[in-house]
């Protein structure tokens, strides 16, 4: 599938990360230089250089370009995710101090353990039965807020299978970091027999 | 510092309140949206006149009139910003 | 001639001696001196809060503390640091202290005021200390975000309230500062002529004056609710949690850069004196200080990616971010462009000084991951967000702070410190930082999220090499205040000008007099020129 | 260095500090604004159950207050200082009148059973309870700021009769007057928005 979000997100952090680190080097080395070069004992006598426009227009604009595509890269990433494509199958999300439960097309319902099959697109509706909380599903980049008395979503596309942790990443209490739980992408015939299933309880 | 005579701040009160009751005339006429713009618009009439004469405030020169707007828009653009939000929940895209 | 008597030897008013002429006094200096023995102890408690939670991370499970000690940890570390140490650390100390010299005044305008302002932050300080001890520390982290701060059974309300009172103390530190700078600079002393120190605690005075009453307010607000129980922002009353985090960030984003510009000043003063040469591009460094303040304060809800505010603010508020960005970078760049051609003397405050550049460019540089929209979506509410404000505010904020403790130290107390324990301490704490934070960087990008008592698996080795790190740090922050206070007993006696700077506090004697200069001093055309320094010290080595 | 008296500046530290209030002010009204695009009908509704009497009066006491206060500064200039005591003396009556009528207000409304938090409120319409509850924290705080300014008022008022205040030293009674003069502007800001919404 082409523009999958998770591919635009990491284009947008490799783009701004490696810029950063070239700058970062380029500006470590540039200084580390100087502090040598022109020691107190080596240049005793200091040139009076109070500035320079040509320079000065040039590290204005040109940062200002490079910031500017960042943002465009950032934006497309957000669009990305926030862009749900047709046909994505809907699962209600519930968060409460400190578990997660899952309601899937059929009603049936699941505890900090959700399961997708592979191969749809699937759009999770959440939100909060108390407090903030935050979805957060690190290995497809996604991440919101779950609100009381609002619904919020995010998307992912299951293209490989296995299990994937997602986190509470909205403190909310003391069991905040054990708010934790697995998401599993089966095959499509799994998926349909866990829905078949029983329900535990 | 500049000195105003009585007969200017009993005027100023005098169109200060003939505001006040048009103010509340205004809000028994239904205008639609309108009516919310009116009544600040007359509200800030009333405002500039106690700043201008009340409060002197063309006697401290540049410097505070101009940070006095500068605070005004600050607060504008907090409400506006915070309209860029609430305005727009719920489409997707810009 | 008689010798002229320091402001420690003269109190002001002159009918008080031993402690009440310290906590009665109006003198500048002596406020500056009170808030800085206040603002170190807030901040070693703080370190140690820190310590103990980078302490209980470094192994899975429950090592130290359980997880309600450890919320009560991060929010108390985040809360002092954030109110008690950075936000009025340069401004409060160094601000207070030398603002008026460096306009060649005699105090602030509203003397009695500023030991007002002293005493609302004591007051706030220990109303901070007092929710440690009485109904159960708080613990929903500095941010005090709703409905979780107004639901939970903790001292919140006393939390909070302590926050408003510090907000108080800094909004009149900045209407004090504001209005000495306008009406009692020297009068030969034009605006492009005040010292870049001066003109990032003017623009700073600003955004205090402007931004803190909106967090107060918001403040307010939380006590509101839990005693009346409006519901202005409970969504079964008819209110909207995310209106309480715009109010909060309206405020708390412009104060980062409370925090960071006045950092920023301290660090130009310090290079170009220990360059000997003019700061490069003196307009820009004075523009870019209040274009960060103007813009800065329109970013504020960058911290809200995922909130589940409309994409149209999205838009808004991370394009706006990215133009906060070039302010940041120009003063970057014209840091290092002074250095080039300049006469480098490395002292403490200089080391102090590119250890900040170095740390403030990786936090400024992650800065624009975290403002990149989509980028954020990952990295937002994890370590590596963690990891990037603590880039800025303490290799920001606090190595700038304490390259100011260095490079005034001499002026303040007339002590010279010992440089070698100085370099130990510095390379110590900037080893330990690099070992602490970078690690979190990595755990962030993994998946780690803050505000986290225990966690899974995969995060144990990044956690396991960050504790070292903190130790590391706590040694040498101590060993840097321990050599300093050690100097007060034993250091030599500094000279009037040991570095050989331009700006006034160098034309007067270290500690200065009362009424700071025995004369009238002469201001310069031109803030930083170094031509009279470089001759008059021709021939002596340029040694200290 | 300062000189002896700089009026100027002090005046310019309480215009900063009037600043803040602005601020502080500012952020409840950012509160307002949003909720009303949300609940425009039912803020109305809540408008028309406040009593636009007691309001219209309570704006023109405040109106006559601040012109009782810029005369006393007037008067002060002209070195006559029995008007200027006289002035200040109905601008301090005229905010103990605004309060008591605002303890009317207040009492009445919380005899009807709508208070913050009370159960009329919170299980009625939503937005009439942000309405009532907006309503009372900025008319509170706004009672709160009449108090601060009376007692500014009285010790000016303190001070014109003690001869401290005088037509060449009048510093504390301006800066006490922009204090009044601005909690004036508050209300007229509040009144439409709360009493007059349509």
């Amino acid at each position: 599938m082409n523009n999958n979000p998770v591919a635009l997100v990491d284009r947008s952090l490799y783009f701004t990360i490696g810029f950063s680190f070239f700058f970062l080097f380029a500006i470590t080395v540039v200084m580390i230089w100087f502090v040598v070069r022109y020691r107190r004992s080596r240049n005793p006598v200091p040139s009076d250089i109070r500035g320079n426009g040509w320079l000065e227009l040039a590290w204005t604009v040109i940062p200002t370009c490079i910031a500017l595509a960042m943002f465009v890269s950032g934006w497309q990433a957000y669009m990305g995710l926030r862009t749900v494509p047709d046909g994505a199958m809907e699962i209600n999300a519930y968060a409460q101090m400190y578990s997660w439960i899952f309601v899937y097309p059929n009603e049936k319902e699941t505890e900090n353990e959700l399961v997708v099959p592979m191969g749809t697109p699937v759009k999770l509706i959440i939100t909060s039965e108390d407090v903030l909380h935050s979805f957060f599903l690190p290995a497809f980049r996604v991440k919101v807020d779950a609100v009381k008395g609002m619904e919020t979503y995010v998307w992912f596309y299951p293209d490989r299978e296995g299990e994937f942790v997602f986190h509470c990443t909205e403190f909310c209490g003391t069991g905040h970091s054990s708010m934790d739980g697995m998401l599993s992408i089966v095959s499509p015939e799994a998926y349909q027999a866990f829905l078949e299933e029983e329900d535990d309880e | 510092m500049h000195r105003v005579s009585y007969g200017t701040l009993s005027a100023v009160l005098g169109v200060l309140l003939v505001l006040t009751g048009l103010t509340v005339a205004v809000s028994y006429v239904d205008l639609g949206a309108f009516n919310v713009w009116l009544a600040l618009g007359i509200a800030s009439t009333k405002a500039s006149l106690v700043l201008l004469f009340f409060m002197h405030i063309r006697d401290e020169g540049r410097l505070v009139v101009l940070s006095f707007l500068g605070t005004v828009l600050f607060l504008a653009i907090m409400i506006a910003f915070t309209f860029c939000d609430v305005a727009f929940r719920g489409h997707i895209g810009i | 001639m008689e010798p002229v008597r320091s402001f420690f030897d003269t109190p002001s008013p002159s009918r008080y001696s031993g402690a009440l002429s310290w906590l009665l006094t109006t003198d500048h200096k002596r406020i500056g001196l009170m808030y800085l023995f206040v603002i170190l102890f807030w901040f070693v408690v703080a370190m140690f809060l820190g310590g103990g939670m980078r302490l209980e991370l470094m192994f899975r499970g429950r090592t130290l503390m359980g997880p309600e000690s450890y919320n009560a940890l991060f929010t108390l570390h985040g809360v002092i640091m954030v109110f008690l140490f950075i936000i009025p650390g340069i401004p409060a100390i160094f601000g207070n202290f030398f603002l008026p010299i460096q306009i060649g005044t005699d105090d602030v305008f509203f003397p009695r005021l500023n030991l007002l302002s002293w005493y609302l932050y004591i007051i706030g300080g220990l109303l901070a200390l007092v929710t440690l001890f009485i109904g159960g520390p708080p613990d929903t982290g500095w941010t005090f975000y709703v409905p979780f701060s107004v639901g939970t059974q903790t001292n919140v309300s006393v939390a909070v309230f302590a926050a408003f009172v510090l907000g108080m103390a800094s909004m009149l530190t900045g209407i004090n500062f504001v209005t000495t700078v306008h009406r009692m600079r020297s009068e030969a002393m034009g605006w492009l002529q005040m010292p870049l120190f001066t003109w990032s605690i003017y623009a700073t005075s600003w955004v205090q004056i402007l931004a803190t009453p909106v967090v107060a307010i918001t403040l307010i607000l939380i006590i509101l609710e839990r005693f009346l129980g409006v519901g202005l922002f409970d969504p079964a009353r008819g209110g909207d949690p995310i209106l309480y985090q715009h109010l909060f960030w309206i405020y708390s984003h412009p104060a980062v850069y409370i925090m960071i510009l006045p950092g920023m000043g301290v660090i130009s003063e310090v290079i170009t004196v220990f360059a000997r040469k003019p700061i490069f591009g003196y307009k820009a460094m004075a523009l870019s200080s209040i274009a960060i303040a103007v813009v800065g304060s329109l970013v504020w809800a960058h911290h809200m990616y995922t909130s589940g505010m409309s994409d149209t603010a999205v838009f808004v508020f991370s394009l706006l971010t990215f133009l906060v960005a070039i302010p940041s970078a120009i003063k970057v760049f014209s840091w290092v462009a002074t250095l080039y051609k300049g006469s480098i003397l490395m002292t403490p405050p200089l080391f102090f000084s590119l250890c900040f550049i170095y740390l403030f460019s990786v936090g400024g540089l992650t800065g624009l991951v975290v403002g990149a929209a989509g980028a954020d979506i990952h990295v937002h509410d994890t370590h590596f967000v963690v990891a990037h404000f603590h880039f800025t505010m303490f290799g920001g904020t606090g190595f700038a702070f304490f390259a100011a403790l260095h490079h005034w130290w001499p002026k303040m107390f007339g002590r010279m410190y010992d440089f070698k324990r100085a370099y130990w301490a510095a390379v110590l704490i900037t080893f330990g930082f690099l070992l602490h934070y970078i690690p979190m960087f990595i755990l962030g990008l993994q998946g780690m999220p803050r505000r986290y008592y225990d966690y899974v698996a995969e995060f144990e080795a990044g956690n396991f090499v960050a504790g070292f790190g903190a130790v590391f740090m706590l040694v040498g922050l101590l060993l840097m205040l321990v050599n300093l206070l050690i100097s007060l007993k034993r250091g030599t006696l500094a000279p009037s000008d040991p570095w050989g700077g331009t700006t006034l506090e160098w034309k007067t004697l270290s500690p200065p007099p009362l009424h700071n200069f025995v004369e009238t001093p002469d201001i310069a055309d031109y803030p930083y020129d170094f031509t009279d320094v470089v001759r008059d010290s021709s021939g002596d080595g340029g040694g200290v | 260095m300062k000189p002896a008296m700089d009026d100027r500046g002090k005046r310019l530290g309480m215009w900063l500090f009037l600043y803040t209030e602005v601020m502080l002010f500012g952020g409840l009204f950012v509160l307002y604004a949003v909720y009303f695009s949300m609940y425009a009908s039912d803020f109305m509704a809540g408008g028309k159950e406040l009593d636009r009497f007691f309001g219209t009066v309570n704006t023109v006491i405040l109106l006559v207050s601040s012109l009782a206060v810029a005369a006393s500064i007037t008067a002060v200039q002209r070195n006559e200082k029995r008007a200027s005591v006289v002035w200040l003396t109905a601008a301090i009556l005229c905010g103990a009148l605004f309060l008591i009528n605002k303890y009317f207000e207040w009492s009445h409304k919380i005899h009807e059973g709508i208070y913050p938090g009370s159960d009329d409120l919170i299980y009625g319409e939503p937005g009439r309870n942000i309405f009532f509850g907006l309503y009372y924290i900025i008319t509170g705080l706004h009672g709160i700021h009449i108090v601060i300014g009376m007692a500014l008022l009285g010790v000016a008022l303190l001070f014109t009769i003690k001869g401290r205040i005088t037509g060449d030293n009048h510093v504390f009674l301006e800066n006490a007057g922009l204090y009044w003069h601005l909690v004036d502007l508050f209300w007229i800001f509040i009144f439409p928005l709360f009493y007059l919404v349509l």
